[in-house]
């Protein structure tokens, strides 16, 4: 048992976090969303494209995909830094979420054709998955890929797909009836209307219809497509909890900071004991999330169905309940002005919340803990 | 001991109840029907609409134009309003400025302002809090210097609750800067088209324009303008702390709230769901223990008695049954909760508002005097604990 | 809407409330509690008989069965102050569970051979009904009633019968196959036999099993049987909320003192802010127990089923949630005394538990509620 | 970075399992099968066979007679032992008195006191707390007055934990009365069968003699039998109490109490019941974190690390988590958590003891620093917050 970060691990940890404070503070996030109406854009490509030159787009592939062939635990540093610092670029979207379904069910031509540009920075994807009613169903079950002579008609609608407004590859999931395929397609796909949606966190989203003939080379044709998805589900669960440790991290020390320099009454507000004792219930949050992290991040690559499962759910759990109550304490802590757009608290909490829905919520994932095999007792 | 309404006061309610069938505008209907977000246009709209009923200031004195309603009366009314879904009205003129004028203006004041009030023709806001001075209100540094027939106001004031929307600001500023926090505060009326006053609107986490920092610079205001004794402003804004705190329980907000959770949840077909209905329940017991709190305050107010203990609890409990209320709409939502406000088409109109709602609404347990103020009153006032 | 007691109901109050302080406090509960492992006896006879001269056991009968004719409104301020005191006479378990069980379902003449020694202080009664594995279900499933000639072979398990052990006729529910009944046997009959249960709360109870021969006219033939259990269950759970409040509010007080005038680090424990908002959070607890009290108990008469469930189950889950978290923290907030057997706090904690469970836990009253027909939203 | 276990480590953990197996008696076998309470005389049965394999003190260094076990391997014996259900060892003498001698005591003292502490020939109890002194521990008031070679104890301890069973007690007096609480304090071992020392045992909630009220009236104590300093104690008692914390986050004990709410919900048939089995698994996920913040601490341990922040947290969340793993054990027993302990034939076996240990399980935030204690501790060292 080793909690210890590599060398190379800390060296990671040390120049994201630099290359956050230098390049991409939170008033950078904040910009981008304030003219996210006006121009379209969320992101940077020209960040995207030095991340790639920086290796980072290439960490969770392996080497024989163009990957760096790194750990869930690497991405997961990354992650953190990126949440502390609401980096807007759509990594856990486009490198893990749609990346790693990709890797797992594209044959070895169809990683060189979408994967590596993904690697280089020169290219998005997004993983369009979820559909209306069906609420964290794993699987496609509204959207239907049905042959059409050596094509595919695909046909269905999907919501909330992650960074779909911006993506240059939609990776569309879909059920022929019997088991579950993913199509690959660029964002000018015939088949494809894209809509943009404004969505809580300020980071934006798509509406994504799919109606027409998609040629059978689109189709992720490397792997199984229904574990690839569910697997990917897993791993984007375990880094969104890691992102979430950013937050919850930026927030308490925002809200410490607070409240050792906010005076009322004449005094320190920090000096109020029941402030204090808040405070202390935030950071015994804080070190549980800090702890799950680890928990998910190792055991997201784990083949076991039910080892991977439980330390997925129970931090994706731990996440959305320890990551609301850190966020929402935060703001009223912060009193009057955490209610403001202005302050960062705000942006936190709602991409807090956010990171809590996304790849199943607390309810989904305390019954899918619960169903796990290894939950019932031995007799 | 009774808990139904009287024969007399079930025919007021039928009264109301027909009345709001026939007197709300259908575009203010169709907005209720789904709790969408008034514009400040609507709720102006319906508290003319109130004013022509005569039913706008239930708990003015009728000699100041209210209707001579009975408690029971006025509380039957208020329930109705909100479980209509009703614009609520702003309540700085209404219930704020209008009875500290009644209870410590002149009688030219009252006749100057207190008409324009209730008519609205004239919107008012409040200007208490200041930067870096939230609940701790006495130690506000807005100044007014004395320059014979006026003082001259200096300084900001923030949380200004649609003050760009505001003809009228009521104010605390210092009069006298040479003695102790309370002392040397007065309460004064100040006209916002006086040269100097700027409201610039802040947007909140609901990306609302809900509240200003409103600016004064070498503002005159005369000095007709101040409320009650000159340096005696604490006494009129402790008198007005009280009456805001019974406003904020806003029981039938919460059983509105819950009533459209359940129906999003309907629309989810998560109502017959074990889980979640019995999480919907939970809050609703938790929202009927409340409410038969605000009847025994209601009762004892019909009975001309002082809100006892139990009133105390109202704005604690209330405002957080109301963010939970919001909170479990989102977790009913589920992914729908990603959605950011105006997405029609993406989500149903019943939704639209939820997400912005349920970020505003942290300020709930904020604002009015914080929980944590609560809950120090209640500790030293009621319960009798030793200062620390 | 009037909130305010009669003058007769103040005087009621007042006398009772006279009574517990000078001929039972708490003292005389633990005592009682200590020496009945001895003695065999939890209760005072001789008190009963003094109780049923006051005229109080006689409250929620009417007039034509020999009593009162008061309300549960009356019932309720008795039972908030004998909770307060800690009066370990089976007023509850008697007079309202078994009594009104046996008013509602019993003829005339019943009336006159059970009720009326019960008005006068001279006997007790016992409502035998739950039965293992079947929680909280209002009827009787495994306890048989069949016909044998002109009387009744009655075969079953009774668990948890409150005051069972000393309760001179037991109502004991059976079904017959079709319907529910109920047989009201003296201890000494036949077909019982009664064992001796210790309880959390230092009361005791009993298990009973029943086998044997039952004469015709043991059988309550004077009502509905179902339909008067279901009643008994509903007022009985509206009194428990009576009683829990008396608790709350004495532990409350309890604490509070002790906030006032425990000193550490040299000042009283009760100026840090912390222990003051705990005990301000309990304040608020119980006034909403006090709050959902007053709802149950008059709507515990109410012909409505609809309207009579919704409020009892609010106030007895509102109690069940409110008064375990009130008396927890009177301990926490207590410290290491109120480990203590000997500090009264903990034995109030223990009947708040049995209270929390009688009649329906908070899961149950929760179920129902959700599950009553003003629940769902009209569309 | 890595969960697992070394090879090494899983066959030491195979080792334990497989001796647990031969070595724990029936009788005790029996009892831990259904969660049952132990009575001293088993506990140091239990004591004797651990002191016979070399394990009873698995953190004692080899030269006091420890058996030399790695970090993780101590880690992994603790957590087989709890998840073995096998008797909680009495800590007084293995965990709190025993390090205390070897850290401050004299050659003389650690040679007359370990060995016996080891064999569990001498069982220890402690007397910190007074009455009236809970929390804040440097009030106390027992007094030590120089006589000689000997001080002379009066005064009064209280939370003896098993000073009934004991034959020692290590206690904190005052023995110089001039001078400012901590200072002022010795440290002194105190045979109980010293004329003038009487353990009155008191009844718990939970109906167990837990713990008593022990007096000394007139008690002579050899100098000898100071720990540390004269007038030093509180550096003793200082160096025990960081000790005390990191013993009770039990997540082992936790997760037994979980399974026993499993089985008894299986019993009941409410496992299948998705509102219990929720309820339940809400608890373990919670456990499952804590249960990793603990890995943490010991990866840091046997890496030499001091405890880092997240061991703070373990015995705050933990002691909760037990206590709430007993609540929910109560609320699954529904109608038969009426029933006090030992009552056969009324509920199950594994139900026999869940009142009554739910009862004197307030007692874990309390004891051991209580859970206000750890907040402002968290507050001041690990946030930094300012004092009041």
């Amino acid at each position: 048992m080793d909690f210890q970060l590599s060398d190379e691990q800390k060296l990671l940890r040390d120049s994201v976090r630099t290359f956050t404070k230098q390049r991409s503070p939170v008033t950078r996030f904040r910009k981008l969303r304030d003219h996210a109406g006006v121009t379209g854009d969320g992101w940077d490509r020209g960040l995207w494209r030095e991340m790639g030159e920086l290796g980072w787009l290439s960490l969770p592939f392996p080497e024989a995909a163009g990957g760096f062939g790194g750990t869930l635990v690497d991405v997961g540093l990354l992650l953190e830094a990126f949440g502390a610092a609401l980096v807007p670029e759509p990594y856990l979207a486009s490198v893990i979420h749609a990346g790693l379904a990709l890797l797992r069910a594209g044959s070895a031509e169809q990683h060189a054709r979408w994967l590596a540009p993904l690697i280089d920075g020169r290219s998005s994807l997004a993983l369009a998955h979820a559909e209306a009613g069906h609420r964290f169903d794993p699987q496609p079950r509204s959207t239907t890929a049905t042959r059409d002579g050596a094509a595919w008609r695909v046909r269905g609608a999907k919501q909330f797909v992650a960074h779909g407004q911006h993506a240059d590859v939609l990776v569309v999931s879909a059920t022929d009836g019997e088991q579950t395929q993913l199509f690959a397609l660029p964002r000018d796909h015939a088949a494809l209307r894209i809509d943009r949606v404004q969505t809580i966190d300020g980071l934006g989203a798509a509406s994504v219809h799919i109606d027409g003939v998609v040629d059978d080379e689109h189709r992720l044709a490397g792997g199984d497509a229904a574990l690839a998805l569910d697997r990917a589900h897993d791993a984007a669960a375990a880094m969104a909890v890691s992102e979430g440790l950013g937050i919850c991290q930026a927030v308490l020390e925002l809200t410490v900071g607070h409240l050792r320099t906010r005076e009322q009454f004449g005094v320190a507000i920090g000096s109020f004991q029941a402030l204090q004792h808040r405070a202390v219930e935030m950071f015994v949050e804080v070190e549980l999330v800090r702890s799950v992290a680890v928990l998910a991040a190792v055991r997201a690559d784990e083949e076991n169905d039910d080892l991977r499962r439980r330390a997925v759910s129970v931090a994706k759990a731990q996440l959305a309940t320890g990551g609301r109550f850190v966020t929402q304490q935060a703001i009223q802590l912060h009193g009057g002005i955490g209610i403001t757009d202005e302050h960062d608290v705000g942006l936190y909490f709602k991409r807090m919340h956010a990171l809590g829905v996304m790849f199943g919520d607390e309810e989904h994932h305390v019954r899918r803990f619960a169903a796990s095999p290894s939950f019932a007792p031995a007799p | 001991m009774d808990l139904s309404f009287s024969p007399d006061d079930l025919r007021f309610r039928d009264e109301v109840r027909s009345w709001l069938g026939d007197a709300m505008p259908a575009g203010i209907r169709a907005k209720a029907e789904v709790d969408a977000h008034f514009e400040m246009e609507e709720v102006m709209q319906w508290h003319r609409i109130l004013y022509g009923k005569g039913w706008v200031a239930p708990h003015w004195p009728t000699k100041f134009g209210g209707p001579g309603l009975s408690a029971t009366q006025r509380f039957i009314l208020t329930e109705e309003l909100e479980l209509a879904g009703a614009p609520s009205l702003s309540p700085f003129g209404l219930s704020m400025v209008g009875p500290a004028i009644m209870q410590f203006g002149t009688p030219e004041q009252q006749q100057r302002f207190l008409p324009k009030i209730l008519s609205g023709d004239e919107v008012w806001c409040q200007g208490y809090s200041e930067p870096g001075a939230g609940s701790d209100l006495a130690s506000l540094r807005t100044t007014a210097t004395d320059d014979g027939d006026a003082f001259v106001l200096n300084g900001q004031k923030t949380w200004t609750t649609y003050a760009q929307y505001a003809d009228w600001i009521f104010c605390l500023v210092r009069t006298d800067g040479s003695v102790k926090k309370q002392a040397g505060i007065s309460f004064v009326l100040v006209d916002m088209r006086t040269p100097g006053v700027e409201a610039r609107p802040m947007l909140t986490i609901g990306h609302t324009p809900a509240f200003c920092d409103t600016f004064f610079e070498n503002v005159r205001v005369p000095k007709t303008q101040v409320v009650g004794p000159l340096h005696g402003g604490w006494t009129v804004a402790k008198a007005l702390l009280g009456h805001e705190r019974t406003l904020i329980a806003a029981v039938g907000h919460s059983q509105r709230a819950i009533r459209r959770v359940k129906r999003i949840a309907a629309a989810h077909g998560l109502l017959d769901d074990l889980a979640w209905r019995s999480r919907i329940a939970r809050l609703e017991i938790q929202l009927e223990a409340l409410q038969m709190a605000n009847y025994r305050t209601l009762a004892g107010a019909a009975l001309g008695h002082a809100p006892g203990p139990e009133s105390s609890i109202l704005k604690l409990r209330g405002s957080e049954i109301f963010q939970r209320a919001f909170e479990l709409a989102m977790d009913v939502m589920g992914p729908d909760a990603l959605a950011w406000f105006n997405q029609p088409g993406v989500v149903s109109e019943l939704e639209q508002s939820v997400a912005s709602t349920y970020c505003y609404n942290r300020a709930t347990t904020i604002y009015g005097g914080s929980s944590e103020i609560q809950k120090n009153i209640i500790a030293k006032l009621i319960l009798g604990l030793p200062g620390a």
